[in-house]
């Protein structure tokens, strides 16, 4: 349905493809759009590079693209551009990070500070306040990874003092990550927790290397190192079932499209919005550059792991 | 630079007739090592203005390393150099070395992708900072036309032949203006009239007052053109002395360190001879209506068991390329290869390797080297069987083989594991000789293999080649030096890819340059017809 | 007679070597990839007619500056015969270090020293770029370890200290007259294209008139030659790695105004395209060949590649498959057009 | 026995210029990492104890084992004068191709095709690797065209194939077969470990016993002489760049069993710490030098890196600073044991 719409068409560029999150992202584009979504631009592919965000972007609105919704992974070189699509009268909606400057019209995320921050409580809480634990941070450079990384660091320091935590950069390499563990664990044999920041990176890498070390009893059983991941993958879910990780925060891959999609078509209808509690359990926050909805990351545990809400469960069975 | 401490004190130059003028240049108490190797020991020379000095030497003895120091390629360890009495300049100032001596290195010094132009005045631009590149052209036209140098001033380097790269080089150090010029073998690459018309320059410039430091393995040449003679020896100067008074015999003795008048044996002792496989006439190697276009013409040519036939022809009159087919590096347009009257597939440098045919390449450096790794990894890149079983190459077996090789040719190095490029030019040479050799080949084809190599090793090498043939087999030697081709039984003279005249033993060498320059007038010593086509070989 | 390789005279019907007049073949080489621009002009066309709009081929000049600067830094050291990967680290480090010298040390997000005045940000940005060539120089130059690995060493190390001093964020309150230059117009086009196209003509000139470029290509093809012909090979080499320093830092600034910030992740990872566009150009990584027209459709087709799948709407999941599809067939088109060898 | 020059006895030659004896300069090269490693080895055991322990000295020789596999395809295409980068994508793409085919198309979340036994996965897998250097010297020795970009478009093409045939999942449902030798261990030490020190001791003993071994020093280091000596150099070549793809195939065999499943990034990024292990391993970039003792060391030495960052407890803001200049660091220590001067 190219070109049909009256009002106008959607440019989406989406911010990478070799990852499992953001692959699923693009399969709920992808159907959203072919079940009477709006009108959109073919989809296009920054691989991870702000620039090319710029120039797909540029391209996109050359072709005619009336809104645009990207996922700019560097939320500070994003600002001249969101300001030339202002000056164009072009919206923008922000998928999953929020740029640092330059008018959005709508930010669609979870809160990653909040990743952090509920990852070092269940780790808290399942240690009982003290212990050591490893965490596998992601790309320095990325907001999303310092933002859990910060945050995780603050919450330990301020309400779990007897924890100690040993922070890897892992560049999100799953290798890397197996490889500076291993050294830890060759260090500390004491090892209580590990935090992942990604599982899509890092659950496969750790969970072969702690087959291998023999760390991998089941959770519950004496000897266990608490796992907690990130990214709420279908890959997490399994290992959750299996009683290899703890738990994930379930980065709602769905609701990102959905609600890109959602707040695209609304701009283009010029609706606005405003700050408060929204219609699927979400809040909308202002920020100084426009507002934010803040969709809601479920924690996943073996209790709630079957929800057929998680998008994780819905991919499995839309396959 | 200082003098060389704990050397041997430095001894008084040699005093020349008092002049008023201070020498173009002096090298006092120069010394410099390679590694283990110490290249010059204390050396001394001083060349006089307007003076043509010779320097000669075996292979190794220096004369590069000594020319590297006298052009500040090289830092010497100790020493003093001054040019016309003023000290050298600082070394890594290599612009104020250029205003002071111009070279003509061993090796080309020239930028392949540059054009002709270029390369003529690189670095001193004429004009401004700014090239103006027509008239560049227009000068370099003119300078190279003055060496009878025919090529398109815009051509890159690389697309030239290896005698009009030599004058572009030789061009290039002359036109510079300097009063001292460094000439380290000029000649080797250069045929007989080209060596004619730089000689008529060098004397050109020689009336002007220019002074000249001649490096050259041809005592013909030094005497021809020199009036001094300075002698190196492992790293020492043995003697300086007029050209003049000093017989052949004499310099040859000074270069070598044996008595004059006791000279060896032109032939080393015959080998054990294998039991030469006495043939019914059927020629080692036969080549019949061979053509490569552009090269040669059909030619046909055979080389008779123990016989070493030669092939002489200008630089640039297909000569070589007869021999890079024969050796399998081309594939000719016609015409077929057989070895003892098993044909040879063509183009294929296995093949040939395996019918037989061992190749000594032209240009060493290019085709005939490795220079990194060790001379013992040389000699047997092309060795199958010997070394080990199934394909391995035991390296006791062969370091061993690798040593009898070395004996054999007198090659100077360290020792097997010496990488090939610590070594010197003519010891370079003697490697790729020995490399075509060390298969044991049915007939040797070698494309000038004396070349750079010093007197007494020409010797030797020659006798291995005549060693070959006396040994039933058969050799190819594709030369235009006169030395080469006196061993040769027969001698098949080609102008332009064509076979112009034959000779046997006992020619004369003006007939052979006349009949190589396509000058067929005059007579030809005991020629064959001069279109033989087919020329059967017969022992001698 | 004089004549050395005479046109073989009428009696010799197998003519002589071979040396027929023919054009300056390293002339082609230049414009190998004209053809693949002309062609990715028609696919582009054909996709998209807004291929052919103004602001969309201006877009892609744009795009291409920065890149075009690292191009043409590492062109000049790839024709002197060397190699700088640092380069990719050079364009975010040196705007860095620069603004935590100038921003205020509070106020902002990013605590800076404050030490400078704002005016002086661009220079120093220059200025860090020129010690970052000046050490890459010291490493090879002088202490004669391996250019590659060195360089290596430094693209880590450098992108190291940017990570340590922006702490991972990305700077984006920059100074007006840091970001001016990258954001302007001028006529109607962006100021950062014809600086970038300014900058190729001026070196472009300067290889082809100046002794000192020509020393250039001297070097690269036989170092030994040059300096047996007095060219001072060490200091012109150095010379050329603080110049390519020196541009790596500017197409710095021209990011950080293009961009609005400096990303922590500037310029990770374009040193291969860097290295792609000048080689598909016809600089050969040996050294001593090349000319920067070349460089400059190297740089073009790249970004020209991108822009036309992006209007032709590729799968995502398929772009840098057909990507590299498209550089190998550039590639093999432009070794044909130009009728050589590479190597 | 073949005495085809017999020595001319009589005349010995005249004694030669004065000569120290002394070991063979070459061979230190290939020793010159080895007071780097040892050095690390001290600043390992006083930042941590446990660095020493068995435990973790095992860690650091698994970790290395597929990039060390990758190095050594790469040091043998090296050695015979060529490049190959796309080796970082066939780690990825090797597995993947075999487990697509041999995967059943329902039933798991990644849909393969199902036409085979899922023992033959890592034969396939090896098969895709040969292939893959297969293409690869078509490319370089068939058209001519420049084996650094070539394969630089190689890698993008082929990581592109891998994204788009793995839809950027990783895959985690691996056949046991394919997975058993990455993560068994034989004695009480990772099978990778035997499996990596047998090969690069094979390929030691081919480069130095083997007559077409020995040829790719010949090839690397000057290809016209060894075409003169009657060495195959084309065919050669491409057997070279056919075993480099089998191994960087294994090493993603060996990589898929370690880290348990295929991930969509594998072995992205790698090529540069490739290079850099072969290089500070004293392997030269322009071909025929080097030796793969010399190239293990190199792996061993970033990968100790590494590993003593991480016992040292390094910020995470500064491990790549200080990496980088680790590697400065050794590149240039290494140069000075060695003596040589790179290039
Ligand atoms: N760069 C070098 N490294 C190692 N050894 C060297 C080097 N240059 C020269 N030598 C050695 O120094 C000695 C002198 O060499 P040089 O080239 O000066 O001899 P030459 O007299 O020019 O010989 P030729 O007549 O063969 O040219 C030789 O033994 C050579 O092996
Ligand atoms: N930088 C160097 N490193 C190693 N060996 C060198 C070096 N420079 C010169 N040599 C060696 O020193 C010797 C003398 O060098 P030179 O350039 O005179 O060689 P050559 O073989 O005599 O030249 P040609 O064969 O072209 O006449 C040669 O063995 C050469 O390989
Ligand atoms: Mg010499
Ligand atoms: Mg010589």
């Amino acid at each position: 349905n190219r070109g049909s719409d009256a009002t106008g068409r959607i440019g989406i560029d989406v911010p990478r493809t070799d990852t499992d999150f953001w692959d699923s992202y693009q399969d709920h584009l992808k159907a959203d759009l072919a079940h009477g979504g709006p009108a959109a631009l073919p989809l296009a592919n920054s691989q991870n590079d702000i620039g090319k965000v710029v120039s797909d972007v540029q391209a996109l609105t050359g072709q005619g693209a009336r809104a645009i919704v990207i996922a700019p992974q560097d939320t500070g070189a994003i600002t001249a551009e969101l300001r030339r699509l202002a000056d164009r009268r072009i919206p923008v909606v922000s998928v999953d990070t929020r740029p640092d400057d330059g008018p959005v019209y709508m930010v669609v995320r979870a809160d990653n500070r909040a990743y952090g921050e509920r990852s070092c409580v269940f780790l808290g809480e399942r240690l009982g306040g003290h212990g050591r634990v490893a965490e596998l941070q992601g790309d320095l450079s990325s907001i999303n990874g310092r933002d859990r990384s910060e945050a995780f660091a603050a919450c330990m320091k301020r309400r779990y003092p007897g924890i100690t935590v040993h922070e890897l950069a892992t560049d999100w390499k799953g290798e890397v990550a197996s490889a500076k563990l291993q050294s830890l664990l060759a260090q500390h044999h004491d090892l209580d927790g590990v935090y992942l920041q990604a599982g899509g990176a890092f659950l496969q890498p750790v969970l072969a290397l702690l087959r291998q070390r023999g760390l991998l009893e089941p959770v519950g059983t004496p000897g266990h190192l608490t796992l907690v991941s990130n990214d709420g993958i279908p890959d997490e879910l399994a290992a959750i079932r299996a009683g290899t990780l703890d738990a994930t925060l379930s980065q709602p891959a769905d609701l990102y499209a959905r609600y890109a999609l959602y707040y695209a078509r609304a701009a283009l209808a010029g609706k606005t919005f405003r700050p408060g509690p929204t219609d699927h359990g979400s809040t909308i926050v202002k920020i100084k550059n426009g507002l934010e909805d803040q969709l809601p990351a479920p924690l996943v545990t073996k209790e709630n792991v079957n929800d057929p809400h998680l998008w994780a469960n819905q991919s499995e069975q839309g396959k | 630079m200082t003098a060389a401490p704990g050397g041997p004190a430095p001894e008084e130059p040699t005093r020349e007739p008092a002049v008023a003028e201070p020498p173009a240049v002096r090298a006092e108490g120069i010394v410099k090592r390679y590694g283990p190797t110490l290249a010059l020991d204390g050396v001394h020379l001083t060349v006089r203005p307007g003076e043509a000095h010779a320097l000669v030497g075996r292979n190794g003895a220096g004369k590069s390393t000594l020319v590297s120091v006298l052009t500040g390629m090289a830092r010497p360890d100790a020493g003093r150099v001054a040019f016309g009495g003023v000290p050298a300049p600082r070394w890594g100032d290599p612009a104020a070395w250029q205003r002071q001596v111009a070279c003509v290195h061993q090796r080309s010094m020239t930028v392949p992708g540059l054009t002709v132009a270029e390369n003529l005045f690189l670095n001193r631009f004429p004009g401004g900072p700014a090239l103006r590149w027509r008239a560049l052209r227009g000068r370099a036209r003119d300078l190279l036309a003055g060496y009878g140098v025919d090529v398109d001033p815009a051509a890159r380097l690389e697309e030239l032949g290896v005698e009009q790269l030599q004058f572009v080089e030789i061009a290039r150090a002359l036109s510079r203006g300097a009063r001292l010029i460094v000439l380290d073998e000029p000649t080797a690459r250069l045929d007989a009239p080209g060596i004619a018309r730089l000689f008529g320059r060098l004397r050109e410039l020689r009336a002007q007052g220019v002074a000249f430091l001649f490096i050259s393995h041809h005592l013909q040449e030094v005497r021809a053109l020199c009036d001094t003679v300075t002698v190196l020896r492992d790293a020492r100067r043995v003697l300086t002395a007029p050209v003049a008074g000093l017989g052949e015999d004499a310099l040859v003795a000074a270069m070598t360190g044996e008595d004059a008048g006791h000279r060896r044996p032109a032939r080393a002792p015959a080998p054990p001879a294998p039991p030469a496989p006495r043939t019914d006439g059927t020629p080692v190697l036969r080549a019949e209506g061979l053509a490569l276009r552009g090269h040669f013409g059909p030619l046909d040519l055979a080389v008779g068991a123990g016989e070493v036939v030669g092939l002489a022809g200008a630089a640039a009159g297909g000569t070589t390329a007869v021999a890079e087919v024969l050796a399998g590096l081309r594939s000719p347009d016609a015409g077929r290869i057989t070895v003892r009257g098993r044909p040879v597939r063509p183009g294929s440098v296995p093949h040939a390797l395996d019918a037989g045919i061992g190749y000594v390449p032209e240009d060493r450096h290019r085709e005939g080297l490795v220079p990194a790794r060790s001379v013992a990894e040389n000699l047997t890149l092309a060795v199958t069987g010997p070394l080990g079983p199934c394909g391995t190459v035991l390296p006791a077996r062969t370091r061993e083989f690798a040593r009898r090789m070395i004996a054999a040719l007198d090659i100077r190095t360290t020792g097997p594991d010496q990488p090939v490029s610590g070594l010197s030019g003519g010891n370079q040479q003697k490697v790729v000789v020995a490399r075509a050799l060390a298969r044991d080949p049915a007939v040797l084809v070698a494309v000038r293999p004396t070349n750079g190599v010093d007197v007494r090793s020409k010797e030797a090498l020659l006798g291995v080649v005549r060693q070959v043939a006396d040994g039933g087999r058969g050799a190819l030697i594709v030369s235009d030096e006169p030395a080469d081709l006196r061993i040769c039984d027969r001698v098949v003279a080609v102008f332009r890819g064509r076979v112009r005249a034959e000779f046997r033993r006992g020619w004369r060498e003006a007939d052979l340059v006349a009949a190589m320059e396509g000058v067929t007038a005059g007579t030809p010593g005991p020629p064959t017809a001069p279109d033989t086509s087919t020329t059967e070989g017969t022992a001698p | 007679m004089t004549e050395t390789t005479a046109p073989p005279a009428a009696d010799a019907p197998p003519a002589g070597p071979v040396r027929r007049p023919r054009i300056a073949p390293g002339r082609w080489r230049d414009f190998s990839l004209v053809p693949v621009i002309l062609l990715l002009g028609v696919v582009g066309f054909i996709v998209s007619p807004a291929f052919l709009s103004g602001d969309n081929l201006i877009g892609v000049v744009q795009q291409s500056t920065e890149l075009g600067l690292l191009v043409l830094g590492e062109a000049l050291v790839l024709i002197s015969g060397r190699m700088d990967l640092s380069l990719e680290s050079t364009i975010g480090l040196a705007p860095v270090v620069a603004l935590w010298l100038v921003l205020p040390a509070h106020g902002g997000r990013f605590a800076g020293l404050g030490l400078l005045p704002s005016w002086t940000a661009v220079p120093l940005c220059l200025a860090v770029g020129a010690a970052i060539g000046a050490a890459n120089g010291f490493l090879m130059l002088r202490l004669r370890v391996n250019g590659f690995i060195a360089t290596l060493g430094m693209l880590t190390m450098l992108r190291g200290l940017h990570l340590g001093l922006s702490e991972g964020r990305s700077l984006a309150d920059v100074p007006d007259s840091f970001a001016y230059l990258g954001r302007t117009s001028w006529l109607g086009v962006p100021a950062a294209v014809w600086i970038c196209l300014a900058l190729f003509a001026l070196g472009g000139a300067a290889l082809g008139y100046l002794r000192h470029g020509r020393a250039l290509y001297a070097i690269g093809g036989n170092p030994e030659a040059a300096r047996a012909a007095g060219i001072r090979t060490d200091r012109i080499t150095w010379t050329v790695l603080v110049l390519a320093g020196v541009l790596a830092a500017f197409a710095g600034v021209l990011y950080t105004g293009h961009y609005g910030a400096v990303s922590a992740s500037q310029g990770s990872g374009w040193i291969f395209q860097v290295f792609a566009a000048a080689v598909i150009g016809g600089i050969s990584l040996k050294g001593g060949r090349g000319t920067l027209f070349g460089a400059l459709t190297g740089v073009l087709t790249l970004q020209l590649v991108i822009n036309v799948m992006t209007l032709g709407g590729v799968p995502p999941l398929w772009t840098q498959f057909l990507n590299g599809a498209i550089i190998l067939l550039a590639l093999v088109v432009s070794r044909f057009t130009s009728g050589e060898q590479q190597e």
